[in-house]
């Protein structure tokens, strides 16, 4: 299997395959970029200061995310694993949002249910997400159906890490989606550790793409740390969808150069010069080299970009933190579309019990 | 005059009519298509309504949820079949950690309120794992709604509730009434809402809280003490284990101060023991006598002794006497 | 994927890749195979009958059972799926085990607890099938790891049916046998259907082989009808097992010539001619026009063997007929290696109850 | 002197013991191996006792149990991590299933004595996913054997004996006490028996059943209660779920008259349900006050209001309260 590449890790494009974005798409796209790295800077240091209980850094693979999202239009929805939060940014996902639920407090959208960085949006078309590992996948599938039989031209990605491939949803999400031929793409992001599991304790394959053929799909690889490949991956695989050709099975070979969470000490299973080989490849630095070399972008302009983020997200979190907690009810709410008698009931027992003092 | 059916024509009838009513519903699973279902609950329905709404599937039960919960999640109505519901294990964490808790993760954002049908329970001949009753998994699920029919007439009313519930819904089709008998079943739209049991049977005596097959084998054990010892059962036909009608179940026991229940799945932790423990914490100065479980027993499925393993009308009337001569 | 056949339907042969069977274990072979078919016309009878509650035919699929437990040592472990009894047969399986199993009675050696059909056997390391599809695969792994782990020259074969490709176990099953590269051989027999779904619903693959190579596994297709290239491919399979090389995919193209179970009607859903194609290549008529032009069989020898089988059969299933349930105290045994409290008490309930007349 | 342990080093040094002793012991999970368990509970075994014996496996949990059955099948030990119980649902068709089936299916020819540990349980700030208490599945499930330790000292002891059964065992490890406290654990052999419950606490007023982390909410309720009401409670660390120790139950309720049982699972159709309805059905004439259960609510497991859904001691007092002055 080879891999396809546009920018190599030099930065140094191969025109005839570059694809046609214009100059402030471009720009976008590096800008969110910046942000997904900085959001996990942030996310991890209030981590550590114990200020917010949790956090998942994407660092290392912010070309996959934001070169899908970039390359599908805004009605398709996005089916995240939890290393993509850059596609909801990207489209307008409030950062207030973002802090509020990294708080788990009253303003949080989901109500303080979640850990840190495991958010959805329907109105940006982006998938709760889940914590066990694939659940989404056949959910994709099924999802892909009903564009569908509505026939909306609609189409859909999911993604997925090189661990996740080893679940049972996985094969009954490429199973289903091939049978019923489904507008989905599958986009598994193989950033070579499933927490510290490595790819070749997880597969006998060569390659995860070899996996398409044995549910008769499309199988390609790319590199997921050339943000162009990225996007003419997903843009390929969207127009087949679209056009009602059914899935394509993605392989983007990227890395996670960061911890698997907040949790997670990689030095306890990593060999450190892995992780300098793929430090190298950092698909934010490629892809400035790149812009700058068509003049897209200045030297300098990348700091700016960062610390006009950097004061907004600041003046979130010192907000986010005065926030009370969800009330009590949100204990309750949301089990079922309506609050049967048994939750009425123990929802009395302890807001009666809070009142009393031992 | 109205047709009579058996539980699963009314199945059957239930799905069509909805079929009709609902062009978002899509019906799946595995042999739904022209085979029809292996119990004929599908039967003529891809004829009628096209491949584009009974589906066929692949054979991975935690595909058919997954699938449907995409589904869902997307607006339309996916009723999926489980062929037997020994088989949903494999779907179980689909079930559970997805469409369980969808609408709560999410805040109330997302949500899929996918109905699943599948039969359950013993008296067939089916062995291990064509006759088992795994109701109380699913009711220690909170996001589920659980509902068991015990008739043709209920079956319709409560399986077209069901399918406009705005939540996922487990519901478990007691197999060996498929054709065991014939009930009256207007068609057209009419329901039976979830959460409210019935009462079967009035009585002073001894409450009997049953539902599913085990309704029958309550009635048939009912009638026995009412002639032999002059025992009066009340019989409640619960309907729906979540949400559960306690208000029923309050208003039984305060009258006879006596209760047992029926379940066909094995003891420990079964459904039994929710309901017995309800009534020990909250009416227990009530009651004049032990609170009983009569259920299968604490074993695999058996097969050459099932008939031994499942509640009797006989072992039932045994514990009714027990409760009242206590 | 070209499939490899050795005995072409008209039952002439390839002499290039016969395989060097002795002419009596050729005629064995063609033995097991007769008993197979006349067991299961006597099963679907007995059903028929009411007297026997259920039966799973392995028609047309004779081939594939036999020419693989010939091709494998007996000391080899098989992990059936339940189209597969000939292989316990010609290992020596008792005759009278398996009738008093169909009659579920007090001398059936699982307890009469199994629907008939579903028995093992420890002794001829043939294991006690399940009835939720695919959920050996995974186990016949674990038990590969296992000989090799315990330096034994053991290898083992699973089978499981075209629609068993879907289930998790299989996914699961070809991932860790790869991974830990047990040895292990994975032979699928596609039949074409799961009771009533074609296999073009099931995968969207154009062969089930092809599904190996997303494991990092060789994957071959064979003619499950041509006994020949079932033992051909078994024993080649086995051979890299045994030499540490790790688990092969097998696909067998193969028929169900009958009802998926004594419940099932497959008049329902099969185009009768699609049937009258596949009655063609009958593996038994092919394998006995093979052996007749080898001189190993004469004309009239078939009727022979069959009717000495059905005389043995006959005797064993009237005294079945006879014997009594199995004890209630089988209720509870073998639930645990002990019998707890709670089971002994229920036991004790039951008996007392069985003593009182309402 | 005794080293001082906490319970997640208790149960690696129950494992490396076994290890050493049993060679046909195999240790899985994900990142069991060069990481030592995302607790550490599997620290150092690859080192020592090598990567055929100490087994990072593939992220899928049916393949991780079905794939250590089928290594218990043929005679080796297998005991495998699931990291989070709440992950074990992909393998629940593999333990219920197949596992808990095996020896009763096949005539008591085959059989699969696996272990499987998994940490469980809230507290932590784990949410959703990875705080659940699912034990009451697994109590419904005939076959297998339950174990919930409360200490460094019994983890040891009662993981060695599970270590050394004939039957599949899920051995519940409550990951909010991994480190909450040390305590002397003997190096070298000590089992304790399963199926035997231990008083952890004597009383005369009420009983308090309970296992795992909310052994230590009833003890601190109990203590409370002592000194505020004069209520003295027993508290039954039950340890073994199943089998149950019924005389340990017995001998407290005839004595109290009194029962409350704590669960962290949701409330419907937990655990504590089964505790109630034995006492309803054995004992209620010795009963003076109603049964109560101090459970998790019935909603999926919360995050910012996780210590409002925890039985605290301070609920659990509330409901001795309301039994003893019943
Ligand atoms: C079913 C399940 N098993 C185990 C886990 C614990 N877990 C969380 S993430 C993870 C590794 C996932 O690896 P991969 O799919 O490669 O995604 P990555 O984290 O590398 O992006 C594991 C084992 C889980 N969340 N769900
Ligand atoms: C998990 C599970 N789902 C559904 C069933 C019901 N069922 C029994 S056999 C079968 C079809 C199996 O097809 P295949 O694997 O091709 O084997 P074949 O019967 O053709 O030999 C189905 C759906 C089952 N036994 N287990
Ligand atoms: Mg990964
Ligand atoms: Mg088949």
């Amino acid at each position: 299997m080879s891999m396809l590449q546009i920018l190599d890790s030099s930065g140094n494009n191969h025109p005839e395959l570059e694809p046609n974005i214009p100059e402030r798409k471009l720009v976008k796209m590096f800008e969110y970029m910046i942000l997904v790295r900085l959001l996990d800077e942030k996310g991890m240091r209030l981590q550590r200061q114990g200020r917010i209980s949790f956090s998942i850094p994407s660092t290392g693979q912010e070309a996959t995310q934001i070169g899908a999202v970039a390359a599908l239009n805004s009605e398709d929805w996005i089916f995240p694993a939890y290393r993509e939060p850059g596609m909801a940014f990207y489209r307008g996902f409030p950062l207030v949002d973002l802090v509020n639920h990294w708080f788990i407090n009253e303003k949080d959208p989901q109500k303080g249910r979640r850990l840190p960085g495991l958010f959805g949006s329907k109105k940006y078309r982006y998938v709760n997400p889940s914590a066990p590992i694939g659940t989404q996948i056949i959910q994709a599938a099924g999802a892909g159906f009903a564009y569908k039989y509505l026939k909306e031209k609609i189409v859909n990605i999911v993604f997925f890490g090189d661990g996740a491939t080893s679940s049972s949803d996985f094969h009954s999400g490429l199973n289903f989606g091939a049978v019923f031929k489904t507008p989905t793409i599958f986009f598994c992001q193989n950033n070579h550790w499933a927490i510290s599991v490595p790819l070749s304790k997880q597969t006998g394959a060569a390659s995860l793409a070899d996996k398409a053929k044995g549910y008769g799909l499309p199988g390609i690889q790319i590199d997921g740390n050339d943000i162009l490949a990225v996007y003419h991956a997903v843009f390929e695989a969207a127009k087949r969808a679209r056009a009602g050709e059914g899935p394509t099975f993605i392989e983007a070979v990227t890395y996670r150069a960061g911890p698997h969470t907040s949790s997670d000490d990689p030095t306890r299973y990593r060999p450190k010069k892995d992780l300098e080989k793929w430090l190298k490849l950092d698909p934010i630095k490629r892809f400035e080299k790149y812009l700058i070399s068509k003049k897209f972008l200045k030297n300098g302009q990348t700091n700016k970009i960062r610390s006009s983020f950097d004061i907004e997200i600041n003046t979130l979190i010192a907000k986010a933190e005065e926030y009370r907690p969800p009330a009590l009810e949100t204990l309750f709410s949301d089990v079922y579309s309506d609050l049967p008698w048994h939750l009425k009931e123990q929802l009395d027992e302890i807001a009666s019990l809070q009142r009393r003092s031992i | 005059m109205m047709p009579e059916l058996t539980l699963v024509e009314s199945v059957r009838l239930a799905l069509e009519e909805e079929l009709d009513r609902n062009d978002k519903l899509i019906v799946l699973g595995e042999d739904v298509g022209p085979n029809g279902g292996v119990f004929r609950a599908t039967q003529g329905l891809l004829e009628k309504y096209g491949p584009q709404r009974v589906l066929d599937t692949p054979l991975s039960e935690n595909g058919i949820i997954g699938f449907a919960i995409g589904m869902a999640l997307m607006g339309l109505k996916p009723v999926a079949e489980i062929q037997f519901v020994d088989f949903i294990y494999p779907g179980f964490d689909q079930l559970i950690s997805e469409a369980a808790k969808f609408r709560y993760r999410s805040g109330g954002m997302f949500t899929s309120p996918l109905v699943i049908r599948s039969p359950y329970g013993g008296g067939v001949r089916g062995a291990h794992y064509h006759s088992q009753s795994p109701e109380a998994y699913f009711t220690h699920t909170p996001g589920l709604k659980v509902v068991i029919p015990s008739s043709p007439y209920e079956t319709k009313g409560l399986l077209t509730s069901a399918m406009r519930e705005q939540d996922p819904i487990l519901f478990l089709e007691p197999k060996r009434l498929y054709r065991a008998f014939k009930e009256e079943v207007p068609s057209g739209d009419y329901t039976i809402p979830l959460g409210k049991a019935r009462i079967a049977r009035e009585g002073e005596d001894v409450t009997i809280l049953a539902y599913g097959a085990m309704l029958h084998v309550a009635l048939e054990a009912a009638e026995l003490a009412s002639k032999n010892q002059k025992i009066e059962c009340e019989v409640i036909d619960l309907r729906t284990l979540v949400p559960l009608d306690i208000i029923a179940i309050e208003n039984s026991v305060k009258k006879t101060g006596r209760m047992i229940s029926i379940t066909e799945s094995p003891k420990t932790s079964g459904f039994s023991a929710e309901l017995s423990a309800i009534v020990a914490e909250r009416w227990i100065e009530y009651m004049e006598g032990p609170i009983m479980r009569v259920t299968g027993y604490d074993t695999p499925f058996p097969l050459s002794l099932e008939q031994e393993y499942l509640p009797s009308a006989k072992r039932t009337l045994d514990t009714i006497e027990k409760v009242y001569n206590f």
